[in-house]
């Protein structure tokens, strides 16, 4: 039998892989985009599981809006990126620090 | 007494008179200079209404207002005045008039704005000393901060921002601690009324922490050693008005602090760690002393001969737990807080003249360094005179008010113990030596350079001031009995207060003076 | 489900925010350059007829609408009260920067409204998924706003950490809420408490989502070790953009904790309360120390800020209804200094210099005194000094924090003041002691600013004389 | 008879008042008129007091005139206590103030001269000396008037604020503002002691006044008081009041001051540094007898003290070429015959010899104040020489003091000096034979250089520049006169007054007695009892060693001079050479000036240095206070460089928060 | 019941893979294949949790649109693919001592001791003839229609900023304005007469000297 903590152990790996994903990454800001939404895919994991589990819908009401949110979430991301883009003509995260100290 | 809330007149006519003067601006600066100075003698007048409705015949608190503030937290806006905090608050009325008249022809970058800073913290360092709200008391304590830091920051000397900022982070350092104590009193006795403090009952770890809380604020506020070097910086880089206002009223609050908070409050804490206090304090007469001697810079050494009469007074607070505990002495306590009460009022009289001097120089010969004069007497004879005159009332020469503080705590304090007294008595050689050497090679001698002879004696609102505050000088030193008789209830209840021991029944073997609690007759106030 | 329009009364605010985004929306593309000045005014009255009828709606019994997913209770009146004051004088202040700059536009108003609803929004959630979409609607308008210079490179760079670590800090929170919804089985405040008290204290998974609502609190509030963005944002993002996220979205952060961990799981107080502890104090700590190191004026005000959270976060860990009465009015204090702090940068600006390093404000009380006593009283408030507001703010903190015998929290707590009065009166110092640069032209502003920064900065030294209300307020939103 | 003991006290304030803030306005004569007025009345009313005490029996008087304060139950009051001896004392100091103020009328007369060109302090400097001199009279007689220690401590210091005042009269000399600061500190040095011993006295009586102090003080004869393993109470009272004496009296080691203070103008030296002022410290010491009869430490110190001060003192004044200075370490000699006396529990002669001493040692300084005026203000006694033939009057008075001062029989110094040596003869106390020995040996040294100064000034050839010379006459009769008035009693008044003084012992008779000794310390009895009358004192003292030694001085002063000095003017150069390494000590005054300035000055000065910069600006300002706040910035400056500005960075940050938030809170 | 474990092991591994692969890659394009990859496995484990209209939702919404976009943006921009660099390595360690440690807590609570089939059974699979999509849309329309009105605002906020920051007329492109050519006329649009002064040479020696 598939038990519950099965899904929400493979959620904690996607979750962890992306965070994982976020600090390793020294070069490219598409990828930090990218762990983002495998991180939300990790939580959307976790609702669905719990939510036919429990054998409640809010779980996948829930994961309806958190879709909704990536989406516009990646779009202005992406257009956030364009614009840096724009400015720096590199996207590389290791150029991203004239800002610091 | 009236029906006037005077109290309440005597704090917020300066703060608004302040407002006003800001508001006139400097296009019509002689006529915001007139405000101002009509609003500070409105005040003293004012002020003079307490000496003259005050019952000398009680400890109780006298026109005593109050009203809720913040409810929800306990706070009000609680005032009164007692024969500790009475002559502090004419001081600060008296001597404000003197800095709004120095500064009249001296200031020219923004006068309005430097009168409305004295007058607005005339209200409320008047606020510290008629607050009985613990809170409130803070409020003003703390607010006193910024017209001062504003004050030497923007009319101070070239090395102006190091001193204002030092000055500031000090007294700041000092009084957080206190607001953490107040705060925590306030739990323990469900009021931030200063007068349920004296009441409360604490355990001997809370009264040292307490202790040392109030130590940390008072002491840098003294200023005491080693937490003084704060005092020189401000008072060398600050105009003369404010020199005159620190070393007059504002050094004054840390030593009512120690009378209104430290002793009442934790009197076993004080019992037990009073040697520290004592030890600080000769060290300030005598360590300061020296120091004060190889000043080259007048302000310097006078701000030094400040905090060694400062030490005077905190000596003379803190031998009362020596006293009582002996048995074999009869009395003393009483005098040595008086005589620490004295020598404030009258260092405020004494220093804030010797800065009102260096200030008439300063002003003609833009240079505090003793090197930079000598034979001054010979173009300023009237000038020179009372540079004498206040300084031989700095050394405590008997009939001006130097002495009579420092004799009664020298008095009191041999009744504590016979070394403490001798190096107390100390201070007769080394505050003549200092300021008398001062004044041979400032006023006397030579004429040393061109400066000095091209330089004209006093003007007429300089005579004035010099005049006015001699004349009080005078008076304190030869019949200081009436300013006794204001203080005289309120020392010796404190005195009372203090004997008993406030420690919890528990604790009650650990009482360090073993008074029974005959003294049940207790007002609830020093 | 017959769906009543009575439903809709304790949200008017929100809609006649969102009326007016839209308003705006749509008319700016109709409007000529010269008549922008148009998004301004509708702006402002938006958010004044939204603050008008908060006030109408308000007070009364707590109202749950919109089947649980809206609550409307005196936390809700206040917070909301406060978020549209602020935000009122952040457009106000804005409005000159952006002029001489050509980025008068419409976009910016609208994305200003739209973190304004969002904030709303989250201060009259009632369930984490309400509360989520705030938070969301809101970082995704400052995620524009601060990347709103198209052609600031910082800005761009800003907005990228910004948007990057707030994912990052929006993703915990969510995984947090999941395992929250797993523990409890449902996302409403009132269940998840209900369900809290049931399983008692040892739920291991209860606390397991706590911590990563915590750190998305401590993200959106920018308390140690989630700070990070802070500084960048702030030194990168236009100073409007700053604006409006230092200031507002502060209020918006402490609903976000109030709702979450006070509503929500006030029954393992316990287990946060050791969290924020920890936070509180990095803040503070951190906060204080590196702001004393900066020279650029915004970056230190972001530290400033940081140490600020630290304040509050003491108020929320007392976990009694004093501490958080305390905290809130730490915040909205808060940000009633910041948005004055940030309005006086931005008039100080002008067209091609933006006021960025501490020396810029060299002199302005030789150049205009006025504006230069309004940011003393901003610096000595956040330094705490009486008689203004942070005073009292400070006050009420320690007090709470005293109250559940923590002294020496109190006792850190000032110490690390003590460092920070350094950095503010090192401004307070550039503005009253130092000579202007010689070639400082004189500082032109409209009668508005100038009577919405007095108000601005009055009262913090009205509300430091008289507390009584504003406390009385927060004290009753929490009894 | 308040109302005259008020008058009396503040007649002379008056006048210092007047003269002083409005000298401008009622010009020279209107100064010295309103203040010799004032001395004047208060010196009548004085006499005509002792004549009641002397005549009537007129009760004593000792009663408060106001409070001052109250304090813990102790009354601070100003009041007076005039008594026997109170009233000799103000008959002593308001004579000898008088004879000054008119005297200065003449030595002041020209004392612009004395002023740089410009200094405004030269315009009413004549006024305001008269205003000094008169406030000097008042603070005197408070002193003596005094009823309690609070007020006597009040006198003490403002006689020597007008001292401090009046040395540096000349305020642009660099010597004269250096002497007087140094005359205040040394002082003060004295007051140190003297306010420890008011606060002791505070301690154990519970009050300031002298009456309820004398009747408690037999009880506490046998105190022991827990300082340095336990002394004596009373010897601990009485010897921090003697080192106020010290200080005022010039003893040494405290006698540093004096001859310093000769740098302020002639007349003050008469009154303050010979007549009143430095016999405060006798004074207070004959007054507070009660008490010190009960400590024979006290007295030994005393003894030992006082006889040190006699002869060493003297034995300089043989080396000084400055014609106020010989007098001046004349005068120390001489106070220190008087606390001998003291020291020996002779009070009544220790009194008698203040008085005659007042009366000869004023006119010695005024004779050398004339001197000084004809010679244009050159005090160099080796630039004199013949003065006696233009100068008569100033020559007689001057030998009359000289002869008064070496105790020629008859003259006035002779009784009260032979008192004393009999009188330290008599104690038994420690120390007694030591301060007999230097006693006697005193009175050699005394008339070989009183006489050596005598013959140098008055006799012989003229050796002063042909200008001075020229000009020399005898000075006018304001200064003669008191000169004359002052020669009078330096001739009689040992006559007149040894005899009540002495014998009758009229200070401790009746029911108040100013002076208490106690019956074994009664050194003065044996006088007493072979007491014949005035011839056969003098008889007696003519046999015995003092005399031969004063004569034998006065005789080798003389022979120096006629065989020697008379023919060599430098062989008094040539004799100090003689005394080789001995010169050079006395020249050195033994050295003390030197170790203070070196010692107490220099090493005040490099401790504060040392303190200041080590202590307060390296130690406290530098490694506490900026040391800290520069250990803050530097932790700033590293910990800012977390903020690396990698977005990696920070978000590690946050994932490390996490892992510990999770590890502190849900594993542990 | 073996098919269904199959199925989820199957696609949980091709999930897991699939994630690592993306934060893995150097080249973009590859990682966005992957993540589509990632969630098209993670579609058929969420039709397996009965969640049959959410994984249809995330194959057309997110690979669908969102991928989509990732993979223009990632062409558009044009960027050099990255070349795994030392400091990856470098941090490696300090990466994976977190992850790990992490991991451990994480599974710690996550796993079977809390969730286990004992504490969540495995719920009775619903009727045939029920609907997801239905169910859904019921909840959505009516008790969260609040959050629904938020999420339509959200996606306006998101359409406003995307244009905001991308619409703009690019600098480096010239365009012609037919408007004004036609307007041009005769005279002083098309000739400018500038009045230059003479230019006076500068002497030899004060040339040096200026230089």
């Amino acid at each position: 039998m598939i038990a519950l903590s099965d899904y929400l152990i493979l959620a904690a790996g996607l979750f962890m892989l992306a965070v994982a994903g976020i600090f390793l990454n020294r070069k490219n800001v598409i990828l930090l985009l990218m762990c983002i939404e495998l991180m939300l895919l990790a939580v959307n994991m976790n609702f669905v599981a719990f939510s036919h589990f429990m054998g409640d819908m809010t779980g996948q009401v829930v994961v309806f809006f958190i879709l909704t949110v990536a989406a516009a979430e990646a779009a202005i991301g992406l257009a956030i990126l364009v614009v840096l883009f724009r400015n720096r003509r590199t996207i590389n995260v290791q150029d991203l620090n004239s800002l610091r100290g | 007494m009236s029906d006037l809330p005077l109290l309440t007149l005597v704090i917020w006519l300066p703060i608004i008179g302040g407002i006003a003067v800001l508001a006139s601006g400097d296009r019509a600066a002689e006529f915001s200079k007139r405000i101002a100075l009509g609003f500070s003698i409105i005040v003293f007048v004012v002020s003079l209404g307490l000496w003259a409705g005050f019952d000398v015949g009680t400890a109780e608190m006298q026109f005593v207002e109050r009203a809720v503030w913040i409810p929800s937290f306990d706070v009000y806006y609680s005032l009164g005045v007692d024969g500790i905090s009475m002559p502090l608050i004419i001081l600060t009325t008296f001597i404000t008039i003197f800095v709004i008249i120095a500064g009249w022809d001296v200031i020219t970058y923004k006068p309005s704005h430097y009168m409305a800073a004295f007058l607005i913290m005339e209200g409320l360092m008047v606020g510290v000393f008629s607050a009985l709200d613990a809170i409130l008391f803070y409020i003003f304590w703390e607010a006193m901060l910024i017209p001062m830091f504003i004050i030497i920051g923007v009319w101070g000397g070239p090395n102006r921002v190091y001193a204002t900022i030092k000055f500031f982070l000090y007294t700041f350092f000092g009084s957080v601690f206190m607001l953490v104590a107040l705060i925590y009193m306030y739990f323990q006795a469900d009021s931030f009324s200063i007068l349920d403090f004296h009441h409360l009952q604490l355990g001997m770890t809370a009264q040292s922490l307490i202790f040392v809380a109030f130590f940390l604020a008072f002491a840098v506020k003294v200023p005491m050693f080693p937490v003084h070097t704060w005092l020189p910086d401000a008072h060398v880089e600050a105009p003369t008005g404010g020199s005159v206002i620190l070393a007059a009223i504002m050094l004054k609050i840390g030593g009512y602090g120690f009378l209104r908070f430290s002793l009442p409050i934790t009197p076993d804490a004080s019992a037990s760690l009073d040697w520290i206090i004592i030890a600080l304090s000769l060290i300030a007469v005598i360590y300061i002393g020296f120091v004060a001697l190889v000043q080259q810079d007048m302000k310097k050494l006078i701000a030094y001969s400040s905090i060694a009469h400062m030490g005077f007074v905190t000596l003379g607070f803190f031998i009362v737990f020596t006293i009582l505990r002996n048995p074999e002495v009869s009395g003393g306590a009483v005098m040595g807080i008086e005589g620490g009460m004295v020598q404030m009022i009258s260092h405020g009289f004494i220093s804030g003249a010797l800065f009102l001097c260096v200030g008439v120089l300063y002003d003609r010969v833009h240079s505090r360094e003793i090197a930079d004069y000598g034979g001054v007497i010979n173009t300023m004879p009237w000038f020179g005179a009372f540079v004498v005159y206040f300084a031989m009332a700095n050394a405590g020469l008997p009939g001006t008010s130097g002495f009579v503080g420092e004799f009664m705590v020298i008095l009191a304090t041999f009744r504590a113990d016979f070394w403490w007294a001798l190096l107390a008595a100390t201070t007769l050689i080394l505050a003549a030596a200092f300021t008398l050497w001062m004044v041979k090679r400032v006023v006397f001698g030579e004429v040393r350079n061109e400066k000095v002879a091209a330089l004209q004696d006093l003007n007429r609102r300089e005579a004035f001031n010099l005049g006015v505050l001699a004349v009080a000088v005078l008076i304190l030193g030869i019949w200081p009995a009436p300013l006794m008789e204001v203080m005289h209830a309120s020392v010796e209840n404190l005195v009372a207060h203090v004997s008993l021991c406030k420690l919890p029944d528990s604790e009650s073997a650990n009482c360090i003076l073993q008074v029974p609690a005959v003294l049940s007759g207790l007002t609830g106030q020093p | 489900m017959p769906f009543d329009a009575a439903n809709l009364l304790p949200i008017v605010p929100e809609i006649v925010i969102l009326v007016t985004a839209c308003l705006v929306l749509v008319l700016d593309l109709y409007l000529s350059d010269r008549h922008k000045d148009l998004n301004h005014s509708l702006t402002l009255i938006g958010l004044l007829v939204a603050l008008g009828l908060t006030g109408v709606v308000g007070g009364g019994e707590p109202q749950v609408v919109f089947d649980g997913n809206v609550i409307r209770d005196s936390i809700t009146d206040l917070l909301r009260g406060a978020i549209l004051i602020v935000s009122l004088l952040a457009f106000v202040y804005a409005r000159p920067w952006l002029k001489d700059r050509d980025l008068f536009v419409g976009e910016f108003y609208v994305l200003g409204l739209f973190a304004v609803l969002g904030m709303l929004i989250m201060v009259s959630a009632n369930n984490f998924l309400v509360i989520y979409l705030g938070l969301e609607l809101q970082a995704l308008s400052l995620y524009a706003l601060v990347a709103f210079d198209r052609d600031s490179k910082k800005g761009a760079e800003a907005a990228m950490k910004y948007f990057v670590l707030g994912a990052l800090g929006s993703g915990m929170l969510l995984y947090g809420v999941s395992m929250i919804y797993g523990a409890t089985g449902s996302i409403e405040f009132g269940p998840v408490a209900q369900s809290v008290a049931e399983q008692g204290m040892d739920n291991q998974v209860l606390v397991f989502g706590v911590v990563f609502l915590v750190i998305g609190v401590g993200f959106k509030l920018g308390a140690v070790p989630f700070h990070m963005w802070v500084p960048d944002i702030y030194e990168g993002a236009p100073t409007p953009a700053v604006i409006m996220l230092g200031s507002a979205p502060k209020i918006a952060a402490l609903a976000l904790a109030v709702r979450m961990l006070i509503d929500g799981l006030q029954g393992i107080h316990a287990d946060w309360q050791g969290m924020l502890l920890i936070l509180a104090v990095l803040s503070m700590g951190l906060g204080n120390l590196v702001a004393i190191a900066q020279t650029n004026i915004k970056r230190m005000l972001a530290y400033s800020t940081i140490s600020h959270v630290g304040f509050v976060l003491l108020g929320l860990l007392a976990g009694s209804a004093q501490g958080y009465a305390a905290a809130t009015f730490y915040a909205i204090v808060y940000a009633v200094m910041a948005v004055g702090a940030f309005g006086i940068l931005l008039i100080m600006s002008r067209k091609g210099f933006d006021v960025e390093h501490l020396d810029d404000l060299k002199g302005l009380n030789d150049r205009d005194s006025w504006y230069a006593a309004m940011m003393a009283l901003m610096m000595f408030s956040m330094a705490g000094v009486p008689p203004t507001v942070g005073f009292i703010a400070k006050l009420l903190v320690l007090e709470s924090v005293v109250r559940i015998d923590m002294v020496w929290l109190a006792v850190v707590a000032v110490i690390f003041s003590i460092i920070g009065a350094f950095y503010y009166l090192r401004v307070v110092k550039v503005i009253y002691f130092d000579k202007p640069a010689p070639d400082q032209p004189a500082l032109v502003t409209s009668g508005g600013v100038r009577f919405a920064m007095s108000i601005n900065g009055l009262s913090l030294l009205l509300l430091g004389v008289f507390p009584a209300t504003l406390l009385a307020w927060c004290q009753a939103a929490f009894s | 008879m308040e109302q005259v003991y008020l008058t009396i006290v503040l007649a002379p304030l008056v006048g210092a008042i007047v003269a002083g803030f409005f000298g401008g306005r009622i010009g020279r004569r209107g100064a010295h008129s309103v203040t010799i007025a004032g001395v004047g009345v208060s010196t009548a009313l004085s006499i005509w007091v002792l004549a009641r005490f002397v005549g009537h029996d007129e009760p004593v008087f000792n009663q408060a005139i106001y409070t001052w304060m109250v304090s813990d139950g102790i009354r601070f009051e100003v009041g007076f206590l005039v008594d026997r001896l109170t009233a000799l004392m103000m008959v002593t100091v308001t004579f000898v103030a008088l004879m000054v103020h008119i005297y200065t009328i003449g030595y002041m007369a020209d004392d612009e001269h004395n002023w740089p060109k410009g200094a405004l302090t030269g315009k009413n400097s004549y006024q305001r000396f008269f205003s000094y001199i008169s406030l000097f009279t008042f603070s005197m007689l408070m002193l003596v008037m005094s009823n309690n220690f609070m007020q006597l401590f009040f006198g003490w210091e403002a006689v020597g604020l007008v001292s401090y005042l009046l040395i540096g009269f000349w305020s642009t000399r660099e010597t004269a503002i250096f002497a007087n600061l140094k005359a205040f500190l040394v002082n003060r040095v004295g007051d140190f002691g003297f306010i420890l011993g008011i606060a002791a006295i505070g301690l154990y009586f519970n009050t300031m006044d002298y009456a309820e102090v004398f009747a408690a003080a037999p009880a506490h004869a046998d105190t022991q008081v827990a300082i340095l393993g336990g002394v004596s109470l009373m010897s601990l009272i009485c010897i921090l009041l003697f080192i106020g004496a010290m200080g005022k009296s010039a003893q040494v080691p405290l006698h540093v001051w004096l001859p310093d203070s000769m740098e302020g103008p002639t007349p003050i030296s008469a009154l303050i540094h010979a007549a009143t002022m430095v016999t405060a410290g006798v004074f207070m010491v004959a007054r507070m007898s009660p008490l010190f009869e009960l400590s024979e430490t006290a007295l030994s110190l005393i003894l030992i003290i006082g006889a040190t001060t006699a002869l060493f003192m003297g034995l300089i004044g043989l080396v000084q070429n400055d014609i106020k200075r010989v007098v001046a370490y004349s005068t120390l000699s001489q106070l220190g015959y008087m606390v001998t006396a003291l020291g020996a529990s002779a009070y009544a002669a220790g009194i008698f010899h203040l008085m005659t001493h007042a009366f000869f040692k004023a006119l010695l300084f005024l004779a050398a104040g004339s001197v000084i005026i004809a010679m244009h203000h050159r005090q160099d006694i080796r630039e004199m020489g013949g003065l006696r033939r233009s100068m008569p009057i100033t020559w007689i008075t001057a030998l009359i003091g000289s002869l008064a001062l070496i105790g020629f029989p008859g003259f006035a110094g002779f009784f009260s000096k032979d008192a004393i040596i009999e009188a330290v003869g008599h104690s038994t106390l420690f120390g007694s034979g030591y301060a007999m020995v230097l006693l006697t040996l005193g009175v050699f040294v005394t008339a070989l250089y009183s006489f050596r100064m005598y013959f140098l000034v008055f006799h012989g050839k003229p050796r002063m520049d042909e200008h001075t010379r020229h000009h020399l006459h005898e000075t006018p009769i304001v200064v003669t006169l008191p000169l004359i008035l002052l020669a009078i009693p330096s001739v009689v008044i040992g006559w007149m007054v040894v005899e009540p003084l002495l014998v009758s012992n009229w200070l401790a008779s009746g029911d108040w007695n100013p002076i208490f000794v106690a019956p074994e310390h009664d050194t003065l009895q044996p006088l007493r009892e072979h007491w014949q009358g005035e011839w056969a004192f003098i008889l007696h003292g003519m046999t015995m060693p003092p005399f031969f030694l004063a004569m034998g001085g006065l005789i080798l002063a003389a022979i120096l001079w006629w065989l020697v000095f008379a023919r060599n003017p430098r062989i008094d150069e040539q004799i100090q050479a003689m005394g080789g390494p001995l010169t050079k000590v006395l020249q050195a005054k033994y050295g003390f000036d030197e170790f203070n300035q070196k010692v107490f000055a220099g090493g005040g000065r490099w401790l504060g240095t040392r303190l200041w910069i080590t202590g307060d600006r390296t130690l406290i300002d530098g490694a506490i206070v900026n040391g800290s706040a520069n250990q803050v910035g530097r932790l700033a400056q590293q910990v800012r460089h977390l903020q690396t500005g990698y977005l990696y960075h920070y978000a590690i940050a946050m994932i490390v928060g996490l892992v510990v938030l999770l590890t502190v809170f849900v594993v542990l | 019941m073996g098919f269904e474990k199959f199925l989820f092991y199957v696609l949980a591994a091709i999930t897991l893979v699939a994630a690592g692969m993306v934060i893995t890659r150097r080249n973009p394009v590859h990682a966005v294949l992957y993540l589509v990859l990632a969630f098209i496995s993670s579609a058929g484990l969420w039709v397996l949790l009965e969640a049959e209209f959410l994984g249809i939702v995330l194959i057309l919404v997110y690979v669908g649109a969102v991928m989509v976009l990732f993979l223009f943006v990632v062409m558009m921009l044009d960027v050099d693919i990255a070349t795994l660099r030392a400091e990856f390595i470098r941090y490696l360690p300090l990466g994976v001592l977190i992850a790990v440690v992490l991991a451990l807590e994480i599974f710690l609570i996550v796993g079977p001791a809390n969730f286990g089939l004992e504490h969540f059974p495995k719920p009775a699979p619903l009727a045939p003839e029920a609907s997801n999509t239905e169910a859904l849309g019921l909840l959505l329309y009516t008790l969260y229609v609040y959050p629904f009105e938020i999420a339509a605002v959200i996606l306006l906020v998101a359409i406003v900023a995307a244009i905001r920051l991308t619409l703009r007329r690019r600098s480096d492109c010239k365009y012609l304005s037919p408007e004004q050519q036609v307007k041009v006329k005769k005279g002083p649009d098309r000739i400018r007469l500038v009045k230059m002064p003479v230019e006076r040479a500068i002497p030899a020696t004060s040339r040096e000297t200026s230089e």
